[in-house]
């Protein structure tokens, strides 16, 4: 769900930095500054776990991790999804700088909406089925909303790109299915380990 | 190394930044206007003039042309995909090779200009451009965290692998899941004493250490041509 | 100089770290806080230098109160150096307190670079933190706590994890400093070699006190406290 | 039982941390590897136990080779027990690597249980590991890697940052147990207290070796590696 550089259109760009500005400067307005470092720190550790390269099968993947960042740094997302692109860009050349206000508008809106709508019933859950599939639906969730997002950036900027749109969507299903269980499996641990980590 | 479950792929960062004779602000302020200006070309001409700028680039400083090839490489693929979606395969094939001509020009372009920076000259062109202080913080400490909490994780990376060799289906996810839960739970607690040591250094003031030199009357310039450069690329594209 | 009534503090999750500690310390004097982990050690550290606000009892730095005066005055250095390097270069690190206490930028890295020199270790000022070993990194996190010219060192083991000569490095150092310095710290034999008076905690009181080398030889007092003979007097 | 032969090994930044060493360990010694920081002792320990690919030499364990051999026979513990922290309870964490390389569950819980009592904490088996203090956090990561009932065992600082009575639990540990031990430390007093031999390694080959205490007694050969006279030697 990286759309690289040089591929969208003038007003669907500034489209997508409009809403992660808007997001942005939300995500800051509700963190307090005590809770600056925590978020920092925390952005930092989802930064490097999604550098892990996770051998399945004959393929490797990364994981986007989207869900739990949202359920853990609730609306902060904005801000560590931005700073995380930032610097992704800057250390790997990885990923542009024009693109990074849509490229942070699909993660960090699919992170923080996954959180609204299974933030509350996953934190207020007892029953250990039940938390892991409300939050295997949050993991596979935030990663079909994000190819979703990414996939109508593409689609306005040049209806054409609907074909390829498709198989965008096809590809992200099995990388929704192992979202669902990495975050099931955090979830799990977070809630048996340290419950006040939920935001 | 080989047969290993998980990789981290995280190479750091080239700190020999280049020292550039403009002010950070500036440089990103010029780049981005080109790289807008290209990444809405269309026409044949307003490309050819936009090529002057790589060219120049190439042949002045050392372009990763292993990092280049290998986005080209990403470029076929994507050329292959566009052809077989769009409605014809010839527009479809043209569409694949003109986005890939604008992220060859753009990836120079960036590489070449704003990368050299380094994340403090990034850091000072932002700060440059009125980024608030909750954000700059946001940014120092994340690069702060990066490096600090990479140690642990590759850490914990070799003691899975050593813990266990054959590693299978949901439980590779599982372990992966518990890795990266046990890594966020160090984090958080290492935060807890960062705001603390920040507290006793006296607040976040301290964090507001980038060179705030203004803009000069040279980089007025460098802007400014930039600025003319882009718009005359955007007027060739819709002349 | 720093006068401790009555402190206690309870942590949000219950835990009562602080169960009424009494201490004076005078002006140059160097104490090593003893005891073993969880005895509240850390807790009365982050009380002296400010950066936990009193919730009952009292402390006076010069006849003054409140965790404002304690900040200005007292430098607190952390057990892993790692969290209190801030910034992306050593220089801005060494310069953090100034900048913060309003000292022009440019003013604050010149006196960064005076302290990083009279350290002898003005040749890595331009390096990122995460390229330093754990001995440089320890001493850079001194020269950031010399900066703001404390009148008082609190330092929280800073020898734990520094390989031998790392080690005398740093016991050097607080030998030779003029500073009144708070230590705590396992290493009974650096608080031998660096501190007059020990002050040992157990369970958020102080159980024991008394000047060195002599509290250390009561076999009696270490062993009710968890704490081992120090290897000097033991024998081979 | 191991022996190594010409090891190098040289960092993908270049760095070269081995440059030769050569070693032989007997079953059922204790050997202690000293040396400062970056002299090549956490890159030694890395190979022994099969964590990184041969580049240069030879590693035999009992006439074999490969680092599928040595992951099998060798059990490593790092030098922050936190990294290798990774199950939400103790039991699950001692019984990971069974768990992982196929034993049934119930099965697993079982020998970690008794893995737990024998080390006298079978009372944290439901805590989660995280929430433990750093001395049982400790003794938790030896647990975990004497599940997998490895001969031969690899310490990277393993009494780092311990309190004096959580270090002297570590060694009682270590002075008992049967297995062979690799022992990484600037800890000397307790190589004294543990090991029968010391090897010391200086920018990646090994400087001297010896019995033990004898080798420590050359202050010469100390000074040359950077390294410190043990307390018990020095007088007060």
């Amino acid at each position: 769900m990286h759309i690289s550089e040089g591929i969208l259109s003038g007003s669907v760009l500034i489209a997508g930095w409009a809403g992660s500005i808007a997001g942005i400067s939300y995500g800051l307005k509700k963190t307090e500054p005590e809770k600056i470092v925590r978020t920092a720190l925390i952005s930092s550790a989802f930064f490097l776990a999604s550098l892990v390269n996770v051998r399945i099968g004959p393929s490797s993947t990364h994981l986007t991790l989207l869900a739990p960042m949202g359920l853990i740094l609730g609306s902060s997302v904005f801000p560590a999804v931005f700073v995380a692109l930032l610097l992704q860009a800057v250390l790997f050349h990885f990923g542009g700088l024009l693109v990074l206000g849509v490229n942070t508008f699909v993660m960090a809106f699919s992170a923080f909406t996954a959180n609204l709508i299974f933030g509350k019933p996953i934190k207020n859950e007892n029953g250990k089925i039940r938390v892991i599939v409300l939050s295997f639906m949050a993991g596979a969730f935030a990663v079909i909303l994000g190819a979703f997002l990414a996939g109508a950036f593409l689609g306005l900027t040049d209806k054409n790109f609907m074909g390829a749109v498709k198989l965008l969507l096809i590809a992200h299903i099995p990388l929704a299915l192992i979202e669902g269980f990495v975050t099931s499996f955090i979830v799990i641990w977070i809630k048996r380990v340290m419950p006040e980590f939920l935001s | 190394m080989t047969g290993n479950t998980y990789t981290l792929e995280f190479s750091g960062e080239n700190i020999n930044a280049v020292k550039h004779s403009y002010s950070p602000s500036a440089i990103l302020i010029s780049a981005l206007c080109y790289s807008i200006s290209v990444s809405i070309s269309t026409s044949i001409y307003a490309l050819i003039i936009a090529s002057f700028l790589p060219f120049k680039l190439i042949f002045e400083k050392k372009i990763f042309f292993h990092n280049l090839s290998k986005l080209n490489l990403i470029n076929i693929f994507m050329i292959i995909t566009l052809s077989l979606t769009w409605p014809e395969i010839k527009s479809g094939f043209l569409m694949g090779i003109l986005i890939a001509v604008r992220i060859n020009m753009i990836y120079i372009a960036f590489t070449a200009v704003i990368y050299p920076l380094g994340t403090s000259g990034m850091y000072n062109a932002l700060c440059g451009l009125g980024v608030p202080e909750k954000m700059r913080v946001l940014i120092i400490l994340t690069l702060r965290g990066i490096y600090i909490m990479y140690e642990r994780l590759e850490a914990a990376l070799i003691s899975v692998k050593l813990r266990t060799s054959n590693l299978h289906g949901i439980m590779k996810l599982r372990v992966f899941a518990y890795l990266t839960a046990s890594v966020l739970l160090q984090s958080s607690i290492r935060s807890e004493n960062i705001m603390r040591s920040v507290k006793c250094k006296g607040g976040f003031n301290g964090f507001n250490q980038y060179e705030n030199k203004g803009i000069t009357a040279a980089d007025t310039a460098f802007i400014f041509i930039f600025i003319l450069y882009s718009l005359s690329i955007i007027i060739i594209n819709y002349a | 100089m720093l006068e401790i009534v009555d402190l206690h503090y309870k942590y949000s999750d219950g835990h009562e770290a602080l169960r009424g500690v009494n201490l004076k310390v005078n002006k140059g004097e160097k104490i090593a806080l003893i005891g073993a982990n969880g005895s509240g050690k850390s807790t009365l550290l982050l009380h002296i230098s400010g950066a936990v606000e009193v919730q009952e009892g009292r402390i006076f730095f010069n006849g003054l109160e409140g965790s404002e005066i304690l900040r200005k005055n007292t430098g607190l250095t952390f057990q892993n150096a790692d969290d209190e390097l801030l910034m992306p270069s050593v220089i801005e690190d060494v310069a953090f307190s100034l900048v913060a206490d309003g000292m022009k930028i440019k003013q604050a890295h010149e006196r960064a670079m005076n302290i990083l020199s009279s350290l002898g270790i003005s040749q890595l000022s331009k390096r990122p933190p995460h390229r330093l070993s754990g001995g440089e990194k320890r001493i850079v996190s001194f020269a950031g706590v010399l900066a703001s010219e404390p009148e008082l060192l609190a330092l929280d083991e800073p020898t734990a994890g520094l390989d031998p000569k790392a080690r005398r490095r740093v016991i050097n150092f607080l030998c030779e400093t003029k500073k009144t310095v708070i230590l705590a710290t396992h290493d009974l034999d650096m608080a031998l070699d660096i501190c007059s008076r020990a002050v040992i905690l157990n369970e958020g009181r102080i159980s024991a006190e008394g000047e060195l080398p002599e509290l250390f030889k009561e076999r009696e007092i270490l062993e009710t406290n968890n704490l081992e003979l120090p290897l000097k007097f033991s024998k081979i």
